[in-house]
C-alpha cells in the first residue's frame, strides 16, 4: 500500500529523518512511536508532502509520489489529519465535512448549484460524521465546539475523502480522559476497513489498536513489528528508558 | 484663508433689497430670485491653491459688484471638483438641477473641464471657464453655451515659443511632464519656434527631483530650456534649476512660474520668464484696483487664474445687465456675453467667434517688489490682439 | 551617455534612495515588529517638512528647525500611536489599512487648514548654499551631497542601534517572532512605542532634510509611501539591510530608467513617440521590477520572517 | 433561518434603491449621485467577492474599471457603442487583465499580494495616461451613450437608474450563487484554512485565479456603466486612490459578507458627498468617521445590527 524506501531530511545539519524504509500493507493500523523529538510528525509531513525530502522514494499504490504536492498526493487517496487540530472555524461540521466528500466526487468548478442543497455530498458526509459520533452537532460551526469533538471532526474529515490510506497525526492530542475513551472506540471500529497510518504517543492507545508498530528514535528505525514483538525489542526498552509511559506491565521481566 | 463659505452660505443679499434697488419693476417679480452662479474651483489636495486663487477672484469681484450681477442679487454657490472627473460630474449635475444655477463658471484643469462640458451646456446653461482651455473645445468642439475668459492651452506655450525665436536662441532643450497637457504644451511651443530642439524630455507627472534632467541639460549646454511644470512640480524645478548653478541657461516657461507658485519659489525664479495673458503689473486703472485690493482682502499676490475669474465675474455682470436681467432668453443672452462688454484687467478683451478670447500675450519676467514679495512683470508684447489658431475649425452651432 | 553624466545620474540615485530608505526604515520595522501596516507613514515625511517650514520661517535658522522638527515629528507620532494605532495591533490587516488612511486625510487636510494650500519653501542653510562643478556648467549642490552623508550616517546608527544594542537585538527577534518575545518577559506595548516613535521620526527627518530641495506641500507623503512600499516588499518585509539595499536599487531604477529608457526606446521607435514611450516605461520600472522580484521571490530579496 | 436573516439588509437595500426615483429621490442629479453609488458598489461587491470569499486583499481593483471604460472609449473612437458588442469585450478585455495579472499575483500571499496588484494597477495607469489618442491624462468625452440593439436606453436617466440597479442585483446574486456553489465552498476553506484546503486535495491556485478573473469581467462590467454614467473617461479612473476607496468601502461595510460591501459603497460615496458640502476641510471629518468606524465598528457597518442587539442583551 505504502512503501517508504530510504527516506532522509536534514534540517541544518540535523537528521531528522535518517534512511527510514518501512512498508504499510492494506487493511492494517500501523503506528509510529518514538520518545519527543524522535522526528515522527515530520514524517508525516514528509509522507503527505507538507515537506520536501533530501532523499529517499515514497511509493503509494506502486506509484511514486515523492515529487508531488500535497493535493495532488491528497487526490491519489492520502488522507491526513493534523497533530493541532485543522479544521476550517467559520465552516459548520457538516461544512467542513462535506468539504471532505466534495474532493472526492469530480471537479469543483461547479458554480451554480448552492452546495448546501446537493443531498450526495450531504448525505455523504452525514454518514461520516455519524461514523465518529458526531451527526447531532451538523449544524455547529466547528470554531465553537470542544477541543474533543474537533478531533472526532477531524478524523470524520478524514474519513469523508474515502480515503485509501489515513495518515493521522496524533488523533490524541489534547484530549481529555472520556475524550480519549470515545476516540479509541472511534478508531478500533475502523480496524479493517481503512489502512491507517498513525503517530500518537499515548501508549495504552497504541497498544490496544496497532497491528503493527514502528519505533522511531532521533530519526532512525530501530524497530517494527507487532505490539508483543515491539514490547520485548531491548533496543526499544532502551531508548524508552527514563521514560514510563511505554506499558511494560505485560512484558515478562 | 480668513473666509470659509458655505455652499449654501449665500453671498448675495437678500432677494428683498434687489427688487428695491435698480431693477426695472416690469421684471422684478419673475427676478425676485438671485442669480446662481455655481464656481467650480478646486479646494482639496495638492493643487488647492490654484484652486483657491480661482475662487478669491471671482469673489473679489463679486464685492466689487456689491454681489449684484446686471442689476440683480447673486448667489455664488462653491463647488469643490476635488480634481475628479467623476466627482465634479456629480456635484455639478446637482447645482445645475437641484440648486438650478444660472451660470458655471470656473474650473482650473482641463480634465475636470473635459468631465463637465457636457452637462452643462447639454442643460443650456452657460459654462464660463477661467482657467482650462482645452484646444478641442476651441475648435471644432466649440459649444454656444461656452465661453472662456483665459485662452486656448497651447496659446501660452506658443508664446514662449515665439519668444524663443524672437529672442535668437538657435539651440532649446524642452522639458514637461509626461501627460497630456504635456503633450500639448510641447506641440504649442513647436508651433511657433522654428529652431534646433536639442531635446524633448519628459518626465512623470510624480516626479519631485530633476537632478538626472538637469544634469542632461548641463551637458547638452543649449541657448534656453523651455518648460511646463505646474504647481508644485514647479517649485521643485525652480529651486533645483537655480541650486545646479544653470540659471545662466534663460528659463522659459509656462504656468511654471506664477503668484501661485512664487511664494515658495522665492528668490531662486528671480529672471525667469513665462508667457502670459496678464501680469499683476499692466498698466490699466480696472487692474491697479483689482491688484490692490485683492492683496488687501487676501493678504497675497493674485496669480492669473485669480484675474481671469475675476473678469469672469465683470463679464457676467455687463451681460446680464445688458438683457435687462433677463436669463430666460438664451440667445439674447449669449449675444450679451459674447460683446463683452466690460472693462478687463488686462485692457482689452473680446471674443472670437468660437467664444475665446481675442487678445495680447505677454512676456513677463519674475521679479522682487519692494515690499520683498514676488510677483511676474511683463516685459514685451509677443502678440498683439491674437485670435487662437483653433478658431478657424469652429463651426459654431445654433444655439 | 558620457560617463560622467552616468556618475552624477548614480550620485543622484544614490540620493533619491537614501530619501527612501529613510522613510522605508520605520516602515519595514513597524511593520516586521508589530505586524502592523502603516499607511499613514508618508504623513509624518510631509509634517517633518511642514515642520521645519515652519520652524526655518520662525527662527531664520536650518539648523534651529532641524533640531525642532524631529522632536515634533516624533510627539505627533507618539500622539497618534497613543490615540490610534495602539488600539489596532490586535486587529487584522484591513482594520490598519483603513484607520491608517483615516490619518492621511486628516493630516493631507489638517497642514492645509493650518499652514494653507499654497507650496511652502525650507531655504536651504548658509553654509551649504554653494556647489561643486561635478561637469562642466554643472553644479552638484552641497547640500545634496550633505543629504547623502546624512542618510549613510543615520544608516549606520540605525544599523548599530538594531545589531549590536539590546533593544536592537529585541527589535529583531521581535521581528522574527513576535509572541517569543512578548514571552520573554519584555514590555512588547513599550517596544512597540519606541519603534513607532522612532520610525515616525526618521520619516520626519527625511521630510526636513528634503524640504529645502523640493516644495513643501499636502500630499507630498502620498506618492512616497507607495514607493516606500515598494522598497520593503522587496527588501522582505522587517528587514532593515533589506529595506537599505532595496531602497538603493528602487532610487537608482528610478533615475537611471528614467535618464536611459528614452535612449533604450530609440533603438525601436522614432524619436519623438521613443520619449514618450520611455517615459511611460520609466514611470512603470519599479513597479515592473517589483512584480518581477515577487514572482520570483514571493517573499522579497531578504526575507526575515520564518514561516 | 441564519442564511436567510443575514440577507435581509442587502434586500432591504436594493428594495429602497428600486423604490428611491419614486419616493422623493427621482432628481436627476440624485439618480446621477446614486448611479454613481451603485456602480461603485458592484465593483465593490466584486471585490469583496475576492477579499473576503477567497482572501485575496487587492489594490488595483480600479484597473478592472478602467479596462472596462477605456474598452467603452476605444470602442467609441471605433463608431461602436452598441451594447451587446461593447459590454462583453469590457468584461472580457478586464478578464483578460485578470487573468494575465492574477497568473503572476497570486503566487503572492497576504500583504505581497496588496502590493504586487497595486504594482499592476500602477501599470495599467501609466498605460492609461500615456493613451495620447484617446486624450492622455485629460480623458476622454464620450458623446454618446452605449446603445442596446440601436435604442438609447441607457441615456434615459430613469431607465439607466433601474439599468445599475439591474447590474448590481445581478452582480450580487451571482457573487452569492458563486459563494455558495462547490466552487465557492473551496474558496472559502482555502482563506479560512490553506493547510486544510491542500490537504483535501484542493490547489488553491487555480480556484483564486477563476475567482480573481470572474471578480475582474464584473469590475469590467462596472467599468462599462461607470464611462456611461459620467460620459467621460480619464486615467483618474485607475488611480490607486481609487483602488483604495474600493478597498475601504468593502472593509468599511464589513467583509463577513457580500451585503457589507453593499453598504459600504453607497455609505462612503453618500457620505463623502453630504460631508463635502458641509465644510472645505470636510475630509478631516471624513477620516475621524474612517477611524471612528475602524475602533468601533469591528465587523463594519454589516455588523452594526449584530452589535446592537448584542448591547441590548447585555443591556
Amino acid at each position: 500500500m505504502l512503501s517508504l524506501r530510504g527516506l532522509r531530511k536534514n534540517f541544518g545539519g540535523l537528521a531528522v529523518t535518517d534512511d527510514v524504509t518501512l512498508d504499510v500493507s492494506p487493511g492494517e493500523i500501523h503506528a509510529i512511536i518514538g520518545p519527543n523529538g524522535a522526528g515522527k510528525t515530520t514524517l508525516i509531513n514528509e509522507i503527505s508532502g507538507v515537506l520536501p525530502l533530501d532523499a529517499g522514494q515514497i511509493l503509494f499504490d506502486g506509484r511514486d509520489v515523492t515529487r508531488l504536492p500535497l493535493h495532488r498526493r491528497a487526490r491519489l487517496g492520502l488522507a491526513r489529519s493534523f497533530q493541532i487540530t485543522s479544521i476550517i472555524p467559520d465552516f459548520s461540521a457538516l461544512e467542513n465535512t462535506a468539504l471532505a466528500v466534495q474532493a472526492g466526487d469530480g471537479s469543483s468548478f461547479r458554480f451554480f448549484r448552492p452546495t448546501a442543497s446537493e443531498a450526495r455530498l450531504n448525505t455523504a458526509a452525514m454518514a461520516a460524521l455519524d461514523s465518529v459520533g458526531l451527526a447531532h452537532r451538523a449544524a455547529t460551526p466547528a470554531g465553537a465546539m470542544s477541543h474533543g469533538e474537533k478531533r472526532q471532526l477531524e478524523l470524520a474529515i478524514a474519513l469523508a475523502t474515502q480515503p485509501r490510506l489515513l495518515l493521522l497525526d496524533e488523533p490524541l492530542a489534547g484530549a481529555g480522559p472520556e475524550e480519549t475513551e470515545r476516540l479509541i472506540g472511534i478508531l478500533r471500529s475502523f480496524r479493517g476497513r481503512y489502512t491507517i497510518m498513525l503517530v500518537e504517543h499515548d501508549m495504552q492507545a497504541v497498544f490496544a489498536l496497532a497491528d503493527r508498530i514502528s519505533v522511531l528514535v532521533y530519526g532512525r528505525l530501530i524497530a517494527t513489528g507487532g505490539p508483543e514483538l515491539i514490547r520485548q525489542n531491548p533496543e526499544v526498552r532502551a531508548a524508552y528508558l527514563g521514560e514510563d509511559d511505554i506499558p511494560l506491565s505485560g512484558a515478562p521481566c | 484663508m480668513s473666509i470659509q463659505f458655505g455652499r449654501r452660505q449665500a453671498l448675495g443679499l437678500a432677494a428683498g433689497l434687489a427688487t428695491s434697488g435698480l431693477a426695472a419693476p416690469l421684471v422684478a417679480r419673475a427676478q425676485a430670485a438671485p442669480v446662481k452662479i455655481g464656481l467650480v474651483a478646486l479646494a482639496s489636495g495638492p493643487a488647492a491653491s490654484l484652486g483657491n486663487h480661482l475662487r478669491d477672484g471671482f469673489q473679489l469681484g463679486m464685492r466689487h459688484l456689491e454681489n449684484k450681477l446686471g442689476g440683480r442679487a447673486a448667489e455664488v454657490l462653491l463647488i469643490d471638483d476635488e480634481l475628479r472627473p467623476d466627482a465634479a460630474v456629480t456635484k455639478v449635475r446637482a447645482a445645475l438641477e437641484r440648486d438650478k444655477v444660472d451660470a458655471v463658471v470656473g474650473v482650473v484643469f482641463s480634465n475636470i473641464l473635459a468631465a463637465i462640458m457636457r452637462p452643462v451646456t447639454e442643460s443650456q446653461t452657460f459654462l464660463i471657464s477661467t482657467n482650462a482651455g482645452p484646444s478641442p473645445f476651441a475648435g471644432r468642439g466649440c459649444n454656444p453655451y461656452f465661453f472662456a475668459t483665459s485662452y486656448v492651452n497651447d496659446q501660452n506655450h506658443a508664446v514662449m515659443g515665439k519668444a524663443a525665436q524672437d529672442a535668437g536662441y538657435g539651440r532649446v532643450m524642452l522639458l514637461v511632464p509626461n501627460y497630456q497637457a504635456g503633450r500639448d504644451s510641447v506641440a504649442g511651443f513647436k508651433s511657433e519656434y522654428k529652431g534646433t530642439i536639442v531635446d524633448e524630455m519628459y518626465t512623470p507627472l510624480t516626479q519631485m527631483d530633476f537632478s538626472a534632467e538637469l544634469a542632461r541639460i548641463a551637458a547638452a549646454r543649449p541657448d534656453a530650456v523651455f518648460t511646463f511644470m505646474p504647481g508644485g512640480l514647479g517649485v521643485n524645478l525652480v529651486r533645483q534649476y537655480r541650486q545646479a548653478g544653470l540659471a545662466n541657461i534663460p528659463f522659459l516657461s509656462a504656468f511654471t512660474v506664477d503668484e501661485a507658485s512664487l511664494p515658495a519659489q522665492g528668490e531662486a525664479a528671480i529672471g525667469f520668464q513665462t508667457g502670459t495673458t496678464w501680469t499683476p503689473t499692466l498698466p490699466n486703472e480696472q487692474n491697479a484696483r483689482f491688484v490692490r485690493d485683492f492683496e488687501a482682502q487676501f493678504n497675497y499676490v493674485p496669480a492669473s487664474y485669480a484675474a481671469h475669474a475675476y473678469d469672469a465675474a465683470m463679464l457676467l455682470h455687463s451681460a446680464i445687465g445688458k438683457t435687462g436681467g433677463n436669463l430666460a432668453d438664451k440667445a439674447a443672452l449669449r449675444a450679451a456675453i459674447k460683446a463683452a462688454d466690460f472693462r478687463s484687467v488686462r485692457g482689452r478683451f473680446a471674443f472670437g467667434a468660437n467664444h475665446f478670447p481675442v487678445q495680447d500675450f505677454w512676456l513677463a519676467k519674475v521679479a522682487q517688489r519692494p515690499d520683498g514679495k514676488f510677483q511676474t512683470e511683463h516685459v514685451s508684447k509677443v502678440y498683439d490682439n491674437v485670435t487662437d489658431p483653433f478658431a478657424a475649425q469652429c463651426r459654431m452651432p445654433a444655439g | 551617455m558620457s560617463l560622467t553624466l552616468l556618475l552624477v545620474q548614480g550620485l543622484n540615485g544614490l540620493q533619491l534612495g537614501i530619501l527612501l530608505f529613510l522613510i522605508a526604515a520605520g516602515l519595514t520595522l513597524v511593520f516586521g515588529v508589530m505586524d502592523f501596516i502603516n499607511l499613514a507613514h508618508g504623513v509624518q515625511y510631509m509634517l517633518g517638512a511642514y515642520f521645519a517650514a515652519h520652524f526655518a520661517a520662525a527662527t531664520d535658522s536650518f539648523w534651529l528647525a532641524l533640531l525642532l522638527a524631529l522632536p515634533a515629528t516624533l510627539l505627533v507620532g507618539l500622539v497618534l500611536e497613543f490615540l490610534v494605532f495602539r488600539h489596532l495591533y490586535d486587529r487584522d490587516h484591513m482594520a490598519q489599512v483603513l484607520a491608517t488612511f483615516g490619518v492621511i486625510l486628516i493630516l493631507n487636510d489638517g497642514v492645509r487648514w493650518v499652514f494653507g494650500s499654497a507650496p511652502l519653501q525650507v531655504p536651504m542653510p548658509e553654509a551649504l548654499t554653494g556647489g561643486f562643478p561635478i561637469m562642466d556648467g554643472l553644479l552638484y549642490p552641497h547640500y545634496r551631497l550633505a543629504i547623502i552623508a546624512g542618510g549613510l550616517a543615520t544608516a549606520g546608527l540605525l544599523w548599530w542601534l538594531v545589531e549590536r544594542t539590546k533593544v536592537g537585538m529585541l527589535i529583531r527577534a521581535g521581528a522574527t517572532n513576535a509572541p517569543m518575545v512578548a514571552a520573554l518577559g519584555v514590555d512588547i506595548r513599550r517596544l512597540f512605542m519606541v519603534v513607532f516613535g522612532f520610525g515616525a521620526m526618521l520619516a520626519g527627518f527625511a521630510g526636513v532634510m528634503a524640504a529645502p530641495i523640493l516644495s513643501v506641500e499636502p500630499g507630498m507623503g502620498d506618492n512616497l509611501l507607495i514607493l516606500a512600499f515598494v522598497v520593503i516588499v522587496i527588501g522582505g518585509i522587517g528587514s532593515v539591510r533589506g529595506a537599505f539595499l532595496a531602497a538603493l536599487l528602487v532610487g537608482l531604477v528610478e533615475t537611471l530608467g528614467r535618464s536611459l529608457m528614452p535612449d533604450v526606446m530609440r533603438l525601436f521607435l522614432d524619436p519623438s513617440s521613443a520619449r514618450q514611450v520611455g517615459a511611460a516605461l520609466a514611470s512603470m520600472l519599479v513597479y515592473i521590477a517589483m512584480a518581477a522580484i515577487l514572482a520570483l521571490r514571493p517573499a522579497g530579496l531578504f526575507p526575515v520572517r520564518t514561516a | 433561518m441564519q442564511r436567510w436573516k443575514q440577507e435581509v439588509p442587502a434586500v432591504l437595500l436594493l428594495a429602497g434603491l428600486g423604490l428611491a426615483p419614486f419616493i422623493g429621490f427621482g432628481e436627476g442629479y440624485v439618480l446621477t449621485l446614486l448611479a454613481r453609488a451603485m456602480i461603485l458598489a458592484m465593483a465593490a461587491v466584486s471585490l469583496s467577492f475576492i477579499v473576503g470569499g477567497a482572501g485575496l486583499v487587492s489594490l488595483g481593483h480600479a484597473a478592472m474599471l478602467g479596462f472596462g471604460a477605456y474598452a467603452v472609449v476605444i470602442l467609441d473612437d471605433l463608431q461602436i457603442v452598441e451594447a451587446m458588442v461593447v459590454l462583453p469585450v469590457a468584461m472580457l478585455a478586464a478578464a483578460g487583465f485578470a487573468l494575465v495579472t492574477g497568473a503572476i499575483a497570486i503566487r503572492t500571499s497576504g500583504v505581497h499580494f496588496i502590493m504586487i496588484t497595486l504594482a499592476f494597477g500602477q501599470m495599467a495607469y501609466f498605460t492609461a495616461t500615456s493613451l495620447s489618442g484617446y486624450g492622455g491624462d485629460d480623458g476622454y468625452t464620450l458623446y454618446a451613450r452605449s446603445e442596446v440593439n440601436g435604442a438609447r436606453i441607457l441615456s434615459d436617466r430613469l431607465g439607466f437608474h433601474f439599468i445599475c440597479l439591474g447590474a448590481l442585483t445581478l452582480t450580487w446574486l451571482f457573487c452569492r450563487m458563486l459563494l455558495a456553489s462547490r466552487f465557492g465552498r473551496v474558496l472559502r476553506a482555502v482563506r479560512g484554512n490553506p493547510m486544510r484546503a491542500r490537504a483535501l486535495g484542493f490547489s488553491p491556485y487555480p480556484y483564486r485565479l477563476v475567482a480573481y478573473v470572474i471578480a475582474g469581467a464584473i469590475g469590467g462590467a462596472a467599468g462599462f456603466l461607470f464611462a456611461n454614467a459620467t460620459e467621460f473617461v480619464a486615467p483618474a479612473y485607475i488611480s490607486w486612490q481609487r483602488s483604495g476607496e474600493l478597498l475601504f468601502m468593502v472593509i468599511l461595510g464589513g467583509i463577513s459578507g457580500l451585503h457589507g460591501a453593499l453598504l459600504g459603497a453607497l455609505g462612503f460615496v453618500l457620505l463623502e458627498e453630504w460631508l463635502s458640502h458641509q465644510w472645505e476641510h470636510w475630509r478631516i471629518a471624513f477620516g475621524v468617521l474612517l477611524i471612528l468606524a475602524v475602533l468601533f465598528l469591528p465587523n463594519g457597518l454589516a455588523g452594526i445590527p449584530n452589535q446592537v442587539a448584542r448591547m441590548f442583551r447585555r443591556g
